[in-house]
């Protein structure tokens, strides 16, 4: 692979390229904060199926993919909308009606096993969740382990401390490695060659990108190679791990990217009370993601005026006085 | 003095944390409980979130704990490695007060943020453990928040997902974890400590208004109530604060 | 402890507070770039003894930390100086005298471990080293590990992949995290708090610090919070972990701190050509340790022409055409 | 041509490396010979240092893999965590070359740079493993500079402090090693590579004015010469580009 080619491409290439019905694969972000929407969104469109998702913390993406019923198993810690949805209401539904495996995991496991990816070992220690049911109770049979060669045979592992009481610490929990097939993450800018740099919180988005075969990239801004090397500190994921590059403005909308965007209120208010009912809900994709062909035009429903709303302040890097206001339906 | 039950809440719970201490908060009253302590009685201590900010300016109240909000004049933002790692690590992590929340609570202070009914096919889906199962595990000292409801006090959980004394004096040595467990539970009506060898929920102060019997009524276990005496209500001082200074636009309150 | 205090103190008075004689210590840097050296001319010169060393590289600091007789034991990667000297040469000296108690481990290795003590886990695992003699050899004796309990009773355990072929990982080198009493680091810019910014390579620093008990922090710049606050994701270390902040500048000289002074091949040819002979080295040592009062009073003794030869220059952040000539001894 | 025994090298190595490769290189020759592929043959390679620096710029040829010339104008600036991680990560790890040095080397190309004599009483004393018993563990491809000499040529190393094929065929897996292993020694006579099958050390090319029998003679241990054609010389090309390009001010040549 030369990894100093030009990897722009169109979305909707991208998806197609290396997204396929079955994948393994996470997205990036943090519940409502720099979710790749744009590529939700086109994955929905594509009618990709089945997929088998890993995420730590996550709300928009996620939910939306498991009502356009994309996901098929999920590998999580935490599904929330903020404010707008404690918890994400379509994965409520989906695992309340049973059409939606689940293996629950802490947040920091999770980390753990996106980080255990990158670093290329089996697994990574933690004293997380000793005697709890986050060990006594796996949510994938052993069935489905085995006939799946991408998961772990086993959820986790406790072991007893190899090194007697060294860091006072008689036992720990061994989590297994994540390779996703690919992750997806929405960063702030990116030159063509696939160099990320996110501005704020990066979240698990580094370890993620890290441990996947093929990484995804949508990007606020796109950039010369030149122009990211004058400040490398600031680059966190380098071109090595990247296969494409899409400059995808808005493309975590409605979700926020610091110092660019903030969330959408508006929309995830309408969004959560869509969710709640089928007929709703079905009208909701049919506008905003059948209805469309690419982000572009979904960003043109949403309109100007509401993409002016949630312009990031300059100093802060978000909406200040950002109002929660419900205003009933998006129109 | 008129105040609010997620007043009383948020003063109780900041009154817990000490100057110097690490808090570990999401959002919400949790959140207003840190800044409350800030502004209040424990100027040194440090707000920090899971999702890597370190004590951040909180110009506005965030409405995720991943809200760019959380990310303005912080001193370094990082990601949940760090985070997790400053909890995990024993000489940070054993300042750290961490303010939690949960659907189901038991008299040894185990949480369940899962699910309510079989956890293959449950009644209710909850959002799930995020770092609450870690933060539990890790660090010394936990405040928890609850509605005092029978349905929520419970003998015993549908999931465990976050450990408190799991079953008792011992336990969390037995199970590997480091010492710690949940330090309180400030409720709309009391506040609920456990007992030093037995490790038992008893009802330590209840709210002016309410009585022992009437927040015995609302668990679905019994606890000790001996020990009981009436909280004293937040000062107003410590309303003024809470409301100009942590809340003023009353997003939460 | 109040985090937030002013933890500002002359480096003297730093050293004295945390260090003893037998701490378990280590310094960030690498070869002979970054290393705290006025800290390191500081131990030697109040004479502190015993000193149980972790280093991954290193090089100038160690070799003198050797030479003046601070350390008695040490768990290191490597130990070279550079084109001034590819192994170091006390640190030679001194493990063919068999003065000096080595573990041996790899570059990765030592991270791991410094990374294990400050993720809160007693080890971390890796594939590195199996097979090799990093395996089967170990440095210290068991009397000498049971004496001691801050020294973990084995020095790696090799671990059946808990998960089978998992990661395609048979086996896996479990290293012992290490928790150092002291850790001092040299940066470029921190502030009152302790709240450190480093550019360029950060190599293992953030990881040591983390992992100790205690971080003595020296720099170039001392600054106020708010000005580290308007760049948050340029600061490495948060106050929380840091005991003492010392306003050294030239700190690491005569090693290198990226866009502010280069390494001096003078001074480090000098030091290689008096190491190697021991009425030299007494003589370098009278002169440059023990015949100065502080860091202050040993610049002096350098030179200003000498420190402007090695004024890093502002676009690339190094003495551009810096020459290693050989002038022979140190005037 | 006229050409230098370090440049002879510098070039043999070089033409190791292919277009695409991700070259970890250390100091001094290594170094030239990944700038070298880079300038020649393989111009979208990625030069990157263990000390945490991708795709450096090297304007100047830095001394020290921690120089501040390696951090200048790179693509990102991290650390050893960063770095071991990208080596030892399958899918970066798979693509990446490491050029070595030894200083004493065994027939299955296991690698010594921690002492000669033994261990706890050692005649010389060397800087250590570094990070090469990691790569040499993690990585696909490892080229190894070495001096032609019976005293380095061992057969047996006095430390194994970097793994080649270790005894044999099939010990690195047996090992718990991923596949890998050294590739191929460039020294100032000839350029010595691994047997498919037996993984043990043949003479592959020998350069012009050297013979095989001169050669064995350099070693302490017998290989194959059966293989053994001349190598190419260094092309006016090659060493063109060498000289103006990688190491004008003949810091290294």
């Amino acid at each position: 692979m030369e990894d100093r080619r030009n990897k722009v491409m169109d979305l909707d290439e991208a998806i197609r390229t290396f997204v396929r019905d079955g994948s393994h694969m996470s997205i990036g972000g943090f519940s409502i904060s720099r979710n790749p929407m744009a590529a939700v969104y086109t994955i929905i469109r594509q009618g990709i199926k089945n997929l088998h998702f890993y995420v730590h913390s996550n709300g928009t993406g996620i939910d939306e993919l498991i009502g356009g019923g994309c996901i098929s198993r999920l590998e999580i810690a935490y599904g929330g909308n903020g404010k707008a949805a404690t918890t994400c209401i379509r994965f409520r539904k989906a695992v309340q009606e049973g059409t939606l495996q689940v293996e629950d995991y802490s947040n920091y496991q999770m980390t753990l096993r996106f980080a255990a990816g990158a670093m290329g070992v089996p697994f990574l220690p933690t004293r997380s969740s000793l005697g709890t049911d986050i060990i006594n109770r796996w949510g994938f049979s052993e069935e489905t382990r085995n006939k799946d060669p991408k998961i772990a045979d086993k959820k986790l592992v406790v072991l007893d401390n190899p090194f007697g009481s060294w860091a006072d610490a008689p036992k720990v929990v061994l989590v297994p490695a994540i390779h996703p097939d690919v992750t997806i993450i929405h960063v702030q800018r990116a030159d063509y060659q696939g160099t990320c740099r996110i501005l704020g919180l990066t979240y698990a988005d580094i370890e993620q990108a890290k441990a996947s075969r093929h990484v995804i990239v949508t990007c606020e801004e796109l950039v010369e190679p030149g122009q990211m090397r004058e400040n490398p500190g600031l680059n966190q994921i380098p071109f090595i791990h990247v296969s494409a590059v899409c400059h995808v403005p808005y493309g975590a909308y409605p979700t926020a990217v610091y110092r660019y965007y903030d969330y959408d209120p508006q929309y995830l208010i309408a969004y959560a009370r869509a969710a709640r009912d089928e007929q709703l809900f079905r009208k909701y994709q049919d506008e905003f993601i059948y209805g469309v062909n690419n982000h572009g035009e979904f960003l043109d429903r949403i309109g100007r005026k509401r993409l002016e709303q949630i312009q990031a302040d300059p100093r802060t890097g978000y909406a200040v006085n950002l109002q929660w206001y419900d205003r009933g339906e998006m129109t | 003095m008129n105040y609010t039950s997620p007043e009383i809440m948020t003063i109780m719970a900041a009154r817990e944390i000490r100057n110097g201490d690490i808090v570990f908060c999401g959002t919400g009253i949790s959140m207003l409980a840190a800044m409350a302590a800030k502004n209040i009685s424990a100027p040194e201590s440090v707000i920090f979130f899971e999702s890597g900010a370190v004590d951040s300016l909180l110009e506005e109240l965030p409405l995720a704990v991943s809200d760019s909000r959380v990310m303005y004049g912080t001193d370094s933002n990082g990601g949940l490695m760090d985070a997790f790692a400053t909890m995990q690590n024993r000489m940070t992590g054993d300042r750290v007060i961490a303010i939690l929340g949960a659907a189901q609570i038991d008299k040894y202070g185990n949480l369940n943020t899962t699910v309510i009914g079989d956890y293959f096919h449950p009644e209710t889906r909850f959002a799930g453990s995020g770092g609450g199962c870690d933060v539990a595990s890790f660090v010394p000292r936990c405040i928890v928040f609850m509605h005092h409801e029978k349905r929520k006090f419970v003998r015993k959980l549908d999931y465990l997902t976050s450990p408190g004394y799991l079953d008792g004096p011992g336990a969390r040595e037995r199970a590997g974890l480091p010492p710690g467990g949940i330090s309180c539970v400030v409720t709309n009506m009391a506040v609920m400590r456990f007992d030093e060898h037995s490790k038992e929920m008893y009802l330590d102060r209840f709210y002016p208004g309410t009585t022992p019997q009437q927040i015995l009524d609302r668990m679905g276990f019994p606890v000790d109530i001996s020990r009981a005496r009436q909280a004293d209500p937040p000062t107003e001082e410590e309303l003024r604060i809470l409301r100009e200074k942590c809340d003023p636009s009353r997003m939460q309150l």
